[in-house]
């Protein structure tokens, strides 16, 4: 028996309950994107690294994200979003693990790799991802990277070392779900044979909360997610949504589903019918 | 004010000028930002924390002070 | 803004909370039923009428269901399965409101119709159906109607007086989920046209929980089902996936979800990258 | 047992003899059945709740005795 | 064996080569018609009838569609288009034969019935359906019947004598090719049960080339469509597409396809690979 | 306007009219090889290179497929089947190379290249491709490059000089058809940016005649398919479609489809209806 | 024009004048189309083109004369 | 009948003795192959068809000869 979704799993050295990841970008207030974590019920967020802030002609310095979450509850991810080059998102990474070490807060340990193409579809740079992935493993990160669907850059990515590989449902922000399930089915099929509680995030693409049902209930281990949370008309409740749809694609994957059939089988039995026809 | 002789820095991509000898820990103060929020690069080496101190700038640097902010 | 989820609803002179209907079929034992019914969180359970077993002859009699349905919790929903015509469909719904008025049961103020054509497909009889659910009305029921997905028939059971008309997502026991989108939402554009809070519950073909989910995101009131719950590895288990799934889908109509592009754009800002390239 | 004359009827598809003058309620009492728990047809009218002790069945009657089963 | 696409099948009293069923409606002008018809290579066309136009005060009269269509090479299959009961249909499809008879066409044999429901969704009346086609059989008409993709009412029609049903792909004009792939499918398996020459053709909802192809591959006998062509930026080439789709698609069926698999087989052999890895 | 699919598309220094590439391995037969390609109607045909039979024991040789390829009417595509290293497929494409120069035959200019990963799933090894990508240009040959479906490998291909780039609709052999048509939309977006007439052919995955239509109707240039046709119950019959479903799919891509509606508009003018419902 | 007596009818569902006993096939005449492309219904009744010229239009009816047009 | 010193070599993975100065060409013959019909590697390096006749096998060598076979 699989572990049961009330149980605990693990990344990498972390060990979570929930399943959801949720990104930070994006809400329109800092107090609906709190509102939104907390709905979601999640236990790890992604930040970003940027610039801070110089503003040293007195005008007042815009809040820091990290004065909007609580440090005690979320476990901080950072990711290296941003980057198109291998060298960027490893200065990312580190960038990050030095503020996270003067936080004392435990993301210190890990970084969500994006290494992306180029801005007009956001899509990952299988080559970048993976040179990147490499150096990073040598500074001594937990490494969850953000992949494409292709089944054997995360074979390879894994082989690697990655702590966690995370494919694509689809492109960053599109809404367009799983694009592609026999190709996740196959990403869980290489990477989990013969270490079952390897863990496999799907990542990006998400629209709405069926679509996090349906990565898993192919068997992902978890679901990270921004844009379907913060772009909806109603944030919260769509985080809301997200969790409730992390439980049910996970129940369900552990539940084993019935088969599909072109037409069945009653619900009620037929003896005992009173019908005479 | 700047009695001492100055340098040119990039900082974040603005050019400033600052006077000699001025470490990270006085760039941070001048620019009243915690240390405890920030890290900083200088021409894409990280500083860490606990050097900020005794990292003197040198005239030419290019010096990034990032912090976390929202993101996916 | 319409009801959040957690508000009641009504279907008829009934209210509720849970949008999930359970079937009561099929479950290899009552004590897996009655774990299924409460994993569910279900306030409505279908159950079929068929003829007592006659065991004059001393043999030991088999439990009565309704010895293991908790009367006070769960609201009796009678369908009148196993009828392949309307004369039978109504001798079945009179047997069932004369049993619930027996136990002085709510549930006899209402019935689930189905009219099926042949037990090779079980797929509703349009004409049947029809017949039935007029002459249910003159009898003074509240009638759900199991239907096809066609928006046609759909409205004219609701003209007819049809308390919820109940389309099909597929063939009974098929597994398949929703098979074709386009006919649940024309259906619902026709019944709840000036009407928004009349009841649209898609009943059957639920093979797993994103199944419930996709039905709940097309703005449906509720799901019935039972051969996904009953059928399943762990009926328990997919009991409570099922009432997470009901809860995300919901959810997710009531929020809003973002649009579908091929591609996108960021969830993190590109402003203040560290990037040079 | 039986000393009356005795009448033919069908009992849930089954053919059984009952003695004349049976009702519903005694038919349910040599079933063994409790009343509450089932609903009655006999030639498919349906026979309330509280007529059972009042209703004869007839020589020929098709009666069907019906419950609650699971069902979806 | 199948028959091969290049045999002919029959309708009814009629026999044809062709598998395609064009309409008339919504071209530009009839030149483009006629070039849509002539690229199509269909053998059947269908019309509606109309009020003529009194144009009694000496205007000019627009051309008649009969001057337009070569009747010695296409039958003419008159439609019930813009009925909405089965009282019309019946004075539609009498209209038709009464103008076939004069022409001395063939096509004054049979009619496409359609009842439809209403102007919004065009979508088919099923009762009204079921009335019009018993009327027009007794009326010695050959009735080929647009219906929902229900396979029950299919059955029925079939039962109740129709010469050809032809269920919906999708609604009238939408362009979603086929929706529902299941109910097609046992729409053939209840209508060519043991009389697999009965001719089920898939009726509307084709938006484009493939559309014609999945449903031929389904095993459907032929497809009517127009909108699909007229509408298309270049009718007469799209009416070319129709006509190869159709014959890929037939095709396709006879020549059994191969299986589905998550991943699979080398096309070229390992035996006597080079590699040494 | 773009090229009717009549005329003639380059591909490198190649010119062709039929859109349609077609594999020389599996089948049962020659004989079957013989009338599907020919049925197939296409013009270049695959082959791969394996080391010849070492029958100098007497035993007899078995027949060589040159013998059964009537070189004046095929373009011979050599592949780089069985590769699992950029070395390997470097090797295979030069002693290709080296057959056809012997043969003066014009296929010597050209290779597909396929770099897999593994026997287990035949997919393409992304960093493998690349590299052996740039050797074989490096090399002098006109190379088409068999990769997966991310847009970003795609573009970095065609960057490098690869002649044609070839995304997989699906794992080779699975009969999946095209299970990503966002990521093939964007692969034909990023290759045909300022370019409309780079060659993009679709490579593998396909099952029946409507995945090749599908294909063509996102604006591909051409379908690769081997198994499709040798694997069919009738593999000849299946070429005979696949070459109308190459056609159908052309032609619809260039004819402009309508677009999709929930429902939409009548076919036959509402005006003149004799209804007077 | 008019010397007789005259009716009402709809034609096509236009109010028209017609000089009493006009035929089916006098008013075709008058609206200059050929019997051959038409079909006609008087009170939703088909009028079979054989009887156009003994089929004698009533005061009052509503006359129905249709052709083909394109459709799908 | 091999009178000459032989070498070891390996054909499309299977070891053979050859006459020592055997030449590609030679080989071939031996194999009765045509030489169009190949294409020929030794140690992994292509051996182009107009220099068979001078090529001569060495000791060791691991030849690979080739034609085409059906492939996707």
């Amino acid at each position: 028996m699989p572990n049961t979704s009330n149980d605990s799993y693990k990344v990498g050295s972390f060990s979570f309950k929930s399943r959801l990841f949720v990104g930070t970008g994006k809400y329109e207030t800092n107090e609906i994107m709190k509102s939104s974590l907390e709905q979601s019920r999640c236990e790890v967020v992604t930040v970003a690294v940027r610039r801070d802030c110089l503003a040293d002609n007195g005008a007042a310095r815009p809040d820091n994200i990290l004065d909007h979450l609580d440090l005690d509850r979320y476990t901080i991810l950072p990711n290296t979003a941003g980057c198109f080059t291998a060298k960027d998102a490893v200065r990312s990474a580190r960038l990050s693990r030095e503020l996270l070490e003067g936080l004392e807060n435990p993301g210190a340990r890990w970084v969500k790799l994006e290494v992306l193409a180029d801005k007009k579809t956001l899509l990952p740079d299988p080559v970048g991802t993976l040179d990147a992935t490499e150096q990073l493993i040598d500074l001594g990160f937990e490494v969850l990277v953000y992949t494409n669907d292709d089944p054997i850059t995360a074979k390879r990515l894994k082989e690697m070392g990655a702590t966690s590989v995370m494919p694509a449902g689809a492109p960053i922000g599109s809404g367009l779900g799983v694009l592609n399930a026999n190709n996740i089915r196959i990403c869980l099929e290489y990477l989990k044979d013969g270490d079952p509680d390897y863990p496999v995030i799907v990542d990006a693409g998400v629209g709405t909360a069926s679509d996090v049902t349906i990565a898993m209930e192919l068997g992902a281990d978890g679901v990270l997610l921004n844009t379907g949370i913060a772009g909806a008309a109603n944030p919260a409740r769509m985080a809301e949504a997200m969790h409730h749809a992390i439980e049910a694609g996970r129940l369900a994957y552990e539940s084993g589903r019935i088969g599909k059939k072109a037409y069945a089988t009653a619900s009620s039995p037929w003896e005992g019918c009173i019908a005479v026809s | 004010m700047e009695k001492g002789p100055t340098m040119q820095v990039a900082v974040n991509g603005q050019e400033r000028q600052l006077v000699s000898g001025t470490t990270v820990a006085d760039l941070l103060r001048q620019l009243d930002l915690q240390p405890i929020r920030v890290a900083v690069e200088i021409n894409m080496n990280l500083v860490t924390r606990s050097t900020f101190d005794n990292t003197v700038i040198s005239d030419g640097d290019r010096i990034e002070i990032v912090t976390f902010v929202g993101g996916g």
